[in-house]
């Protein structure tokens, strides 16, 4: 099992969301974060015009047993590239093990739904 | 006789409903300090706006109201309790009485805004009670009282309080904020960096609630509606200034910043209704419209100046305007009044009454300020500590977040 | 003849104006009680009290204002279709309505707060519907209406309502918070947990607006502008009462919690309004004064009593602040009344009519309440399911959430 | 004479307050458009609502004003400068002008509301000079300065504006949406996708602060205080339909989507209230009552219709409460009119003519919203790129964000 | 060390907060999330009525010392099934370091007080 | 490559951020969270003074190659550390594999720009 985090431009969020389903990937958790990093935007608050380097961002992290990973990374790598600075990361770790709550499933299995 | 009672009644009821408009005011001041300050401050600027209303109700009635209306002499009233001494008018002493507290309320409360984020709060109560009870109401005695400025060859004319209650409001808070210093993070080596405000929504909310105030605060100040030409005629001569104070700030942060801002030009809009509040009786719409423009202007390099020059912190841009656009304001009236404005052959008697107004008003304000806001800052403390600071004022001083999404 | 007229459509502007600001007060109660609660439950809060005025005004008209206000006998008017009962007066009957739909609505609005966060909607629509048709006209009939309290040797004195509007709204927010039962997690075993209210911002805003709203709802109870010195003593007398309450409730917040809160301030402001506002006419400044701080200090131990005592969940401090302030308000009239006040040497008797008013309506309200409540509670059923009351009645009961950042 | 001057003044201040009410409404428009919309565009529809008041204030002032009250004929008023033509009326000439003013600044501001999210500030800018200028103006003078629908045989009756005020802002709001298309990712394959607006509590209190203003908007259509029943009926009127609209909505969706919805019940109370602003003076509150709830009713089929058959996309509405709910109060009046009312025996003498005027004032404003906004389109362009649209106007266009929690 | 992440139901989290302490885990950091899986809900905004699979949800995450994390496990599971769609997921991952700030401390040391 | 986690004050992120860049570590995400510790704080609530073991904090998460590591953790903990209760945590774990999705580049060379 992998986890997958991808930090991405929020006004990515919808094409990924729909390259991860092409994937075979729909189920995920994302919530929003600031990112600081070589990407800086101007804005002007009152009297001051300023460069800030935190940027809103998007933070998806799902875990996915090992022989979807490659698709997935494709998947967002394709989605959320606009080839300017600021495009993001993504993070891959190992994970031990992942439990469905509802049903007590524990590993691979507990990642997707037998029929 | 019979009719006398009827406009007697009609004064009262637009004075009353005035007095209404502009305790609503109070709401206003509320949301543009909360919107343009940070969410962990919020308990306290609300509170703070809360409180000096109270205070200022009770303490103006108590004793600010004999000093300010009391015969007296040119310089002070009479120090009476209770506000037992009568304004002379036929109008009902209390609705003189109600509508001269919500006056003194907002002189208050404009200075809370520059001193936010950074002073305590048993620090605030009581500056709260020394400006209505005494500092107002003694300049307010000299212009409104029958005082000194009001008895010039060609008395001072401030006629709803740009100076009397913005300026006096504006100067103080001036005198707090540079007394207390800049918010932690405010300046990077003499830079100063943004602290953005938690919430424009708030702070929009607030600028229109101010506005409709203003319907109160101007043509009330008529005390009586048996000249009908001349409340509709401040109706419009404010809300022009209100109008376009906001477009010639939106247009200046455009060419200046390059993007048009809506922070701004909220201030725009207060700065524009703040320079005609001393005229609107006697400049015409078009002068009106000027004096909005040119405050609208002001306004933002008064915020520039105060921020990257003097280095004085004004989270919501009370000193600029309030003390700058109000000052400016009464000084128009001097070249823009349709009787005896210079611009309208009236010659410079007029200019120089309102010059000795703004200056001597000024002068006492950022006295008594200075004077004031050091006593506290040697007894009981004005600034709150680095941790309680960082942390937050809300948790410290009030034990209450004001947002629990 | 001529005069006549004028002053009749002065009178009539008067009331209308007022009525518009009382209307406001819905706004304050809804921003009140949605700043007090839960986002999860904002929705909901807020469709209640856009609601409960809709059907307020609807229900009175149709049936209410012919309870109240029909000739009938002392315990109730005459039940007559669409207002068709004349007030009396000279004004015309329309502007009466208007103002007496507000008050309703008011009443009505009192109690979602007390029942906040676990109420079933449709339940609630059925309580707003019996409330404004039948329950507050009745009481309002004894009171205003030509009922047995007016007809009193010495009559019932509630000049704006702080009994025949506010305690009926905060008897009834008793009986229906004490069916309801506590939120889930509101106790755990026996002490209480707080859960904070999702926005002070609101909140504040919220008693801004009832603030103003006061200052249609107590002068314009003179129903009329032909008194000129009455409408401004009812200014001075709802602000100082309402200033002197929050004041007094800071104090005792921060003495004895150890930090000056502002929830409990905001709602100590209320208590000062809603306890001057029987005798707002006739206690002078300085009763204002008293009857505020008493208030603003009642309502801190009221609400532990409530909280802490009886373990009735009341999120806003309805009961307290409209119940209990509403009563003690109404009872100090008795005291503190100019003419015939104990404390003027007006002797018993104006007290024990003030005691016989708050008693009666009391009972009546609580008995009603109880009444209605549990009918519902065994019909449609008063409380959600634990499951909606834990994620929220927004979701369930109305599919949209109230922010969606 | 005395008392003449006495109900001049009186009517006076009559009609300055509820300017200050109707501009209060601006106030109400901003924070529903903002509630109702998402965070990264909120500062923009934020400075949208601010800037088309403060632009409409100035133009209609300086040319507005006389295209739609100077003498002229009947199809357009007289090309004067600075509202230098009288009104006729005994009223001090500014007094009309500044409610006439807000007025004018009403149907601009309904605009914004379905352009949100997606328009570009200069094509903003440019439209609200425009139609305070000269759209409203025109359209205007027809019905209400002196032109042709004056004076048909049988007047075309639109008391306070459905038509005149209402209409003309949704008609051109339906052009400019239109024009613009809907906001990204509103459509997937045809099917609209539910866009979440970003606060109901913005919305709600917005909705509160348009029904306040809507007591100065319909009953200071009167012009005057004169007439007290006339006043007090047409508070009735407006009250009875507001909440008539906003039950007949919530049933509606209940029923409909099978739950009771906000967003869509504050959108009912407003589609009474529109509606019954052309009537409120001469349909009884019955006939309110009738108008509210089919208007409440009405809304939410037409805001369906646009949404999923004519897939244009209004984020808040408007199109369906101001343009068809406006246009359908108008027809109501001739058959619920007392005098002249189709359903009160008055044939259909009133209907045509409300039809023509309906008609006609419709065809103007689409047709000069549609050459307005196309031209717009092809100079300075009425859409932001993608880019922009994606990540928020505020950030693009304005370099502020509203929150910053 | 372990890494526990669990992202609940927010209506389970009273609950699970008080199995966690009861298995003896009384620190733990969480934040609310928007998760995406099997479970959808009906909802409407104005004339949509609609299914959204974006449901709110709380991540819990701790760092524990290995001998406690099945209790921990369990506690969780305990306390946040509900049996139904969406009960949600626990994902358990290797540590390799703990520092506490305070003090210093690294390692299970930091996990817990030693007294 | 290593993921540091670091739990601290929000009133001691600025000095974090500086002391960081200074370690040579300008990226970084964070977020809000909530934490359940040790340290407990005292506020009032209408009539209720209460104890609250939910305390504000933010959340720092970057991943650095792991010779910045050390260096980077040393930052942190200088910068972070009041030697108050309640200071948070530092967690360190182990990466799989990292990419910047701009440039596709992945592994070491994805965490810092090349000149
Ligand atoms: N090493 C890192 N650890 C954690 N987050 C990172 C790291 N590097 C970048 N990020 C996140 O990715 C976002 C984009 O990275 P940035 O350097 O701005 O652009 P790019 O990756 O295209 O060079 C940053 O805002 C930050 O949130
Ligand atoms: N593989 C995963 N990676 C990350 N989060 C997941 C994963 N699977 C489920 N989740 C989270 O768990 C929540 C519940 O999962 P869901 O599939 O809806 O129900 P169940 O687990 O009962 O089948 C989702 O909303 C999502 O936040
Ligand atoms: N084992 C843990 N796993 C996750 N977060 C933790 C853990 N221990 C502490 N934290 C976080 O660190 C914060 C501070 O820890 P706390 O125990 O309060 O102080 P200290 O670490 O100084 O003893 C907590 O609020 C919590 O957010």
């Amino acid at each position: 099992m992998k986890k997958i985090e991808a930090i991405i431009r929020k006004s990515r969020f919808e094409d990924v969301k729909n390259a991860l389903h092409s994937a075979g990937i729909d189920f995920f958790t994302y919530w929003d974060v600031t990112g600081i990093g070589n990407e800086s935007s101007g804005a002007i608050y009152r009297a001051t015009i300023y460069e800030t380097r935190f940027i809103q961002r998007r933070m998806i992290s799902f875990v996915v047993r090992d022989h979807l990973a490659d698709g997935a990374i494709d998947a967002i790598l394709k989605a959320s590239r606009t080839g300017e600075l600021g495009d993001g990361k993504i993070f891959i770790s190992d994970m031990l093990d992942s439990i469905r709550i509802r049903t007590g499933e524990r590993g691979p299995e507990s990642l997707y739904i037998k029929d | 006789m019979e009719t006398a009672s009827i406009s007697l009644s009609l004064d009262t009821v637009w004075v009353l409903l005035a007095a209404a408009l502009v305790f609503f005011m109070q709401a206003g001041f509320a949301l543009v300090e909360a919107g343009f300050t940070r969410t962990k401050n919020t308990t306290n600027i609300l509170i703070k706006n809360l409180m000096d209303f109270c205070i200022g109700t009770i303490f103006f009635w108590l004793i600010g109201y004999g000093i300010m209306f009391g015969a007296g002499n040119g310089l002070f009233g009479t120090f009476e309790w209770f506000s037992k001494v009568s304004h002379g008018g036929a109008l009902p002493n209390e609705a003189f009485l109600i509508f001269q507290t919500v006056f003194a309320a907002t002189a208050a409360t404009i200075v809370s805004g520059a001193m936010a984020e950074r002073t305590k709060f048993k620090a605030y109560i009581l500056y709260s009670v020394v400006i209505s009870a005494v500092i107002y109401p003694v300049s307010g005695h000299w212009a409104w009282g029958g005082g000194w400025l009001s008895s010039l060859t060609t008395p001072f004319h401030d006629f709803a309080g740009s100076t009397v209650v913005h300026s006096v409001g504006g100067w103080i808070a001036l005198t707090g904020a540079a007394i207390l210093g800049p918010r932690l993070g405010k300046y990077t080596n003499g830079k100063p960096n943004p602290i953005l405000g938690h919430s424009l929504s708030l702070g929009t909310l607030g600028v229109f609630i101010l506005w409709i105030g203003w319907f109160g605060f101007n043509p009330g100040s008529a005390l009586g509606a048996s000249n009908p030409g001349l409340i509709s005629h401040i109706f419009v001569t404010t809300n022009m200034a209100g109008a376009a104070g906001g477009i010639a700030t939106l247009l200046t942060t455009w060419f200046r910043y390059g993007k048009p801002g809506l922070s701004m030009s909220l201030n725009g809009v207060l700065a524009g209704l703040v320079g005609v509040t001393a005229g609107c009786d006697t400049v015409t719409a078009g002068g009106a419209l000027v004096i909005g423009v040119l405050a609208g202007v002001l306004v933002v390099f008064s915020v520039e100046f105060f921020e990257k020059i003097l280095k004085i912190d004004d989270p919501v841009g009370a000193i600029s305007v309030h003390g700058i656009c109000g000052a400016f304001g009464t000084l128009m009236v001097g070249f823009m009044a349709k009787d005896g404005g210079l611009l309208y052959g009236g010659g410079a008697g007029l200019l120089i009454s309102q010059l000795i107004g703004v200056a001597s008003i000024g002068i006492w304000s950022l006295a008594s300020g200075f004077i004031l806001f050091n006593i506290l800052k040697y007894t009981v403390g004005v600034r709150v500590s680095e941790k309680e600071e960082e942390n937050g004022l809300d948790y410290y001083e009030h034990g209450e977040t004001a947002y629990n999404m």
